[in-house]
């Protein structure tokens, strides 16, 4: 994809500040789970929506992700259905459903994961 | 009265679809609003996995029923993106033609329900009445009231032939005479539809930029956002000018729709007198490798698909990023200060769509 | 009884639950309320609250969150009362049979007496199919 | 008399449940519609009379009963042409039990409905009570049997107060706050949410007996013969659709407003007017 950048871990929230002092839109973000690892995409909009840029975060399974919803508020949404759907793990989200936004007790837990089916 | 909490659905006369809003009261000012959304997600991005990638279109165009055109032409767009595909351009006219009448049958249809929201009966049927002449254009031209389906990769699967053409038009001259004559005077002068959303409801321009809320309710508070400026489609040739209102309220966000259903007719118009003559779809063969970003304007707002294949029939994922899963931020900032009264059409005023919302 | 039997008939009030289903029937059946089917003239009204309600309207599958709200309303109705499925996916998962979190059928959940398939359907499919449950409602069960 | 009585509590609430029949019908006429048969209201009852009960709790539905009692009480007391003040009060008490029975219950929707429904009291009451001293300022009574004379050229603005209070009467937008007759508002169906069948059904029995009974008094503006007071009180029902199909429904607080600064103003007015140059 172009306009898009590979950031470490630690360089997710200033790389956000960076996007919010540009006055770029969240638009949203998506979750892969690559078997060894999970890649994290967060999509934003520039120039009202004209232009993309993308934001790569690389994620050990095992690790937790620093949420990005105290910059971007309205993150909180897919920062929970990120958790819920995948087994991963985002500390300090604005607004945490604690795994019960989309799927109920009963649903399969993380379904989105692979060799879930 | 003490503060109570009043659960505003899932089961609830003024939304067709199960969404909760917990509201906070006091007396019948709403003082907190927490949403409670999933009970009807599916996961459809799960099963897009496990579906070949061709199939996958009737997929997509079940997240929602309203908008399903716009969905499965972000998905068409995307996997086309992928694969390198050129899309004949009788086919990009036609995709904007059956897009610009979803756009109208959806605007009608919130409108209808706005209306029917704050106790209009006689202009719900009103709106009704007249989206059943663009249901009937849709059935016409595509076999199907709701559901087109007439997306596939590589183009669309029917044409419309000159005789078609001139039908539709005259129907839409039919229409057009109905919304002037019964629609638009009502919404734009009833003392009572101005008493009850002018002023509800609002959402400053900055707010609505740093909640991203997207579509009318975006455009409603002066943000000149609209992924058809992005020019996907035919929109290049037809041209786009975005709609916008200033003021951020409920009223702000009404203006913006009615008006794009005018703007939609127009270009609807415009789309038939000027498309070429040639294919309407082209042979795809091979299967898709890749990352891409898919982006239209649905009615409701910037419909983001990312999709991820790995060069087998099936995908390796694909991620829908919905509009009003975007747009229920803004609602928190919306919601508390005004009445219980208000609610209903406070929640409209951002036209709901849990289908696409939890997928 | 006679007279008991001709009042059901010709008063069903609808009660209409969206348990997951992509919206498509879910406005088919709000369509079924305005000026080109106007069901009032059965005498249909759509009550929106399970207390009032003869006739339970179901679309789409049922799911693993919503299933308890779907049998929670259905409990509340007074008898004699009727399900109708609408659609596709409400009579047998259809499209969404393979998403993780789906149960299937309506059929699943509470007893159904009415299947009415497409997708969407149209209303008057719809229509019909709340005909034929009459007969049912008709008898009293 | 025991024939007026009889004839009062029978034919009632048939002329009640024939209205809202054609109310219907004109409705969706208004909204270009078919609309359901005439005699559906009474389709409607025999219904609801019909279906099983769920119970529970049990007051509510004792106050039900009193409801009705008291609304065909205060019928009965028009019938045999008593006070008019007396039977204003009645019909006071009747709704008051209808609000005592929703706050039993434990549903918000019922217990914000039936706040709504005081609230509508408080707008509606006061006219009908100076609409009453209206009357008996021109009559020199407040017996119903003492009006001969037309009484609509001196109390016409008493009469356009009236008609705000029909309005909230009937339950029509603009002012179909406490339970709109479609279940599609903010409070479901507000104070009738938690009444199912054979109680629903005993409740809008009582609606009938009590739209002919405000129907009847706005009849009284015009007694010289039966026919003018009978063609005034359709007339204004005729107005109450057309004013429901052309307006949104709004909020409580502007019900009050309006009903209180339009309708007591009116009826004040027009008692001061009486007081200066007429009486």
């Amino acid at each position: 994809m172009e306009n898009e950048i590979t950031v470490s871990k630690a360089e997710l929230i200033t790389e956000v500040q960076k996007m919010l002092a540009q006055k770029a839109m969240f638009g949203t973000a998506t979750c892969l789970d690559l078997d060894e690892r999970f890649e994290i995409i967060y999509h934003f909009e520039l120039e009202q929506g004209l232009k993309m840029r993308h934001i790569r975060v690389s994620l050990a399974k095992d690790d937790t992700l620093p949420s990005i919803s105290n910059i971007y508020m309205c993150a909180a949404l897919i920062e929970n259905e990120m958790q819920e759907m995948f087994d991963i793990k985002i500390s300090g989200i604005a607004l945490d459903f604690k795994r019960g936004m989309l799927l109920a007790k009963e649903s399969p837990k993380t379904p989105l994961m692979k060799g879930k089916e | 009265m003490a503060r109570t909490v009043i659960p505003f659905g899932p089961q609830h006369p003024v939304f067709p679809e199960p969404i909760q809003l917990k509201l906070e009261c006091e007396d019948e000012r709403i003082v907190g609003v927490v949403p409670v959304i999933g009970y009807i997600s599916r996961g459809i991005e799960k099963a897009a996995e496990l579906n070949p990638f061709r199939n996958n279109i009737f997929l997509c165009e079940r997240v929602c029923g309203i908008c399903s055109f716009m969905h499965a032409l972000c998905y068409c767009q995307g996997i086309e993106d992928m694969m390198k595909v050129e899309v004949p351009s009788r086919a990009r006219f036609l995709r904007v033609f059956w897009a610009e009448l979803s756009r109208m049958h959806s605007h009608l249809l919130w409108l209808g329900l706005l209306a029917d929201s704050f106790g209009f009966e006689s202009l719900f049927m009103q709106v009704w009445r007249a989206r059943e002449i663009i249901l009937d254009i849709s059935e016409m031209t595509s076999g199907h009231r709701i559901i087109q389906s007439t997306n596939v990769i590589g183009g669309v699967r029917r044409d419309i032939d000159e005789e078609m053409a001139q039908k539709v038009e005259e129907m839409l001259a039919q229409f057009k005479e109905l919304a002037d004559r019964s629609i638009l005077p009502t919404i734009l002068n009833d003392p009572t539809i101005k008493e009850r959303t002018v002023g509800k409801g609002i959402l400053t321009k900055e707010q609505a930029e740093l909640l991203a809320a997207v579509g009318p309710t975006l455009r409603g508070s002066g943000v000149a956002s609209d992924m058809r400026m992005t020019e996907y489609a035919a929109y290049k040739e037809i041209g786009f000018e975005p709609i916008v209102e200033t003021a951020g309220d409920s009223y702000a966000r009404t203006l913006v729709r009615v008006k794009e259903i005018y703007q939609s007719l127009d270009i609807i118009l415009k789309a038939l007198s000027m498309m070429p003559e040639g294919d309407i779809a082209v042979r795809v063969t091979g299967r898709p490798e890749g990352e891409v970003v898919s982006r239209v304007e649905q009615p409701r707002g910037e419909l983001i698909y990312y999709v991820k294949g790995n060069g087998t029939a099936n995908l390796e994922r694909l991620k829908i990023g919905t509009p009003t899963f975007a747009n229920i931020p803004s609602l928190l900032v919306m919601l508390p200060g005004c009445e219980l009264a208000d609610v209903p059409v406070i929640t409209l005023s951002i036209d709901p769509c849990i289908a696409c919302c939890e997928r | 009884m006679n007279w008991i039997a001709r009042s059901r008939a010709k008063s069903p009030w609808l009660l209409h639950y969206d348990c997951g289903s992509c919206n498509g029937c879910d406005i088919e059946i709000l369509a079924c309320l305005t000026p080109l089917y106007d069901i009032e003239r059965f005498g249909i009204v759509n009550m929106g609250n399970p207390k009032h309600a003869d006739i339970l309207l179901v679309t789409g599958p049922a799911n693993h969150p919503n299933y308890r709200v779907l049998k929670n309303l259905y409990e509340q109705m007074p008898e004699p009362k009727v399900v109708v499925v609408v659609g596709s996916c409400g009579c047998t998962g259809g499209v969404f049979h393979n998403c993780p979190n789906i149960l299937g059928g309506i059929d699943k959940v509470i007893p159904v007496d009415v299947y009415v398939p497409g997708c969407a359907a149209k209303p008057e499919a719809i229509i019909d199919g709340v005909v034929l449950a009459l007969e049912k409602l008709k008898n009293g069960k | 008399m025991a024939i007026i009585f009889i004839a009062a509590i029978v034919v009632t609430p048939f002329i009640g449940g024939l209205l809202r029949g054609i109310d219907r019908k004109l409705t969706a006429h208004m909204q270009g519609r078919i609309g359901p048969p005439i005699q559906q209201p009474f389709y409607d009852i025999i219904k609801l009379f019909s279906k099983s009960q769920i119970i529970t709790t049990r007051s509510p539905l004792l106050l039900v009963y009193g409801y009705l009692l008291f609304i065909v009480a205060a019928v009965v007391l028009f019938a045999l042409k008593q006070d008019l003040l007396m039977l204003i009060l009645v019909l006071g008490v009747a709704d008051v039990l209808l609000v005592m029975g929703s706050f039993s219950t434990r549903s918000p929707y019922s217990q914000i409905g039936s706040n709504r429904e005081l609230l509508q009291m408080f707008s509606y009451e006061p006219i009908l009570i100076l609409a009453s001293i209206a009357i008996y300022m021109e009559t020199g009574s407040f017996l119903i049997s003492r009006i001969q004379q037309p009484l609509l050229p001196t109390l016409w603005p008493v009469y356009l107060a009236l008609l705000i209070a029909l309005i909230i009467l009937m339950r029509k937008s603009p002012f179909d706050i406490s339970a709109s007759e479609h279940a599609h508002q903010e409070i479901v169906r507000g104070i009738f949410t938690e009444y199912s069948g054979l109680y629903l059904g005993l409740i809008e029995l009582a609606h009938w007996y009590e739209l002919v009974l405000v129907l009847a008094v706005i009849s009284l503006l015009w007694t010289a013969g039966v026919w003018p007071g009978i063609l005034l009180a359709l007339f204004s029902w005729f107005i109450v659709l057309i004013i429901d199909n052309i307006n949104a429904r709004l909020t409580w607080s502007w019900m009050i407003r309006t009903s209180w600064v339009a309708g007591i103003g009116l009826s004040i007015l027009n008692i001061i007017g009486l007081r200066l140059f007429g009486g």
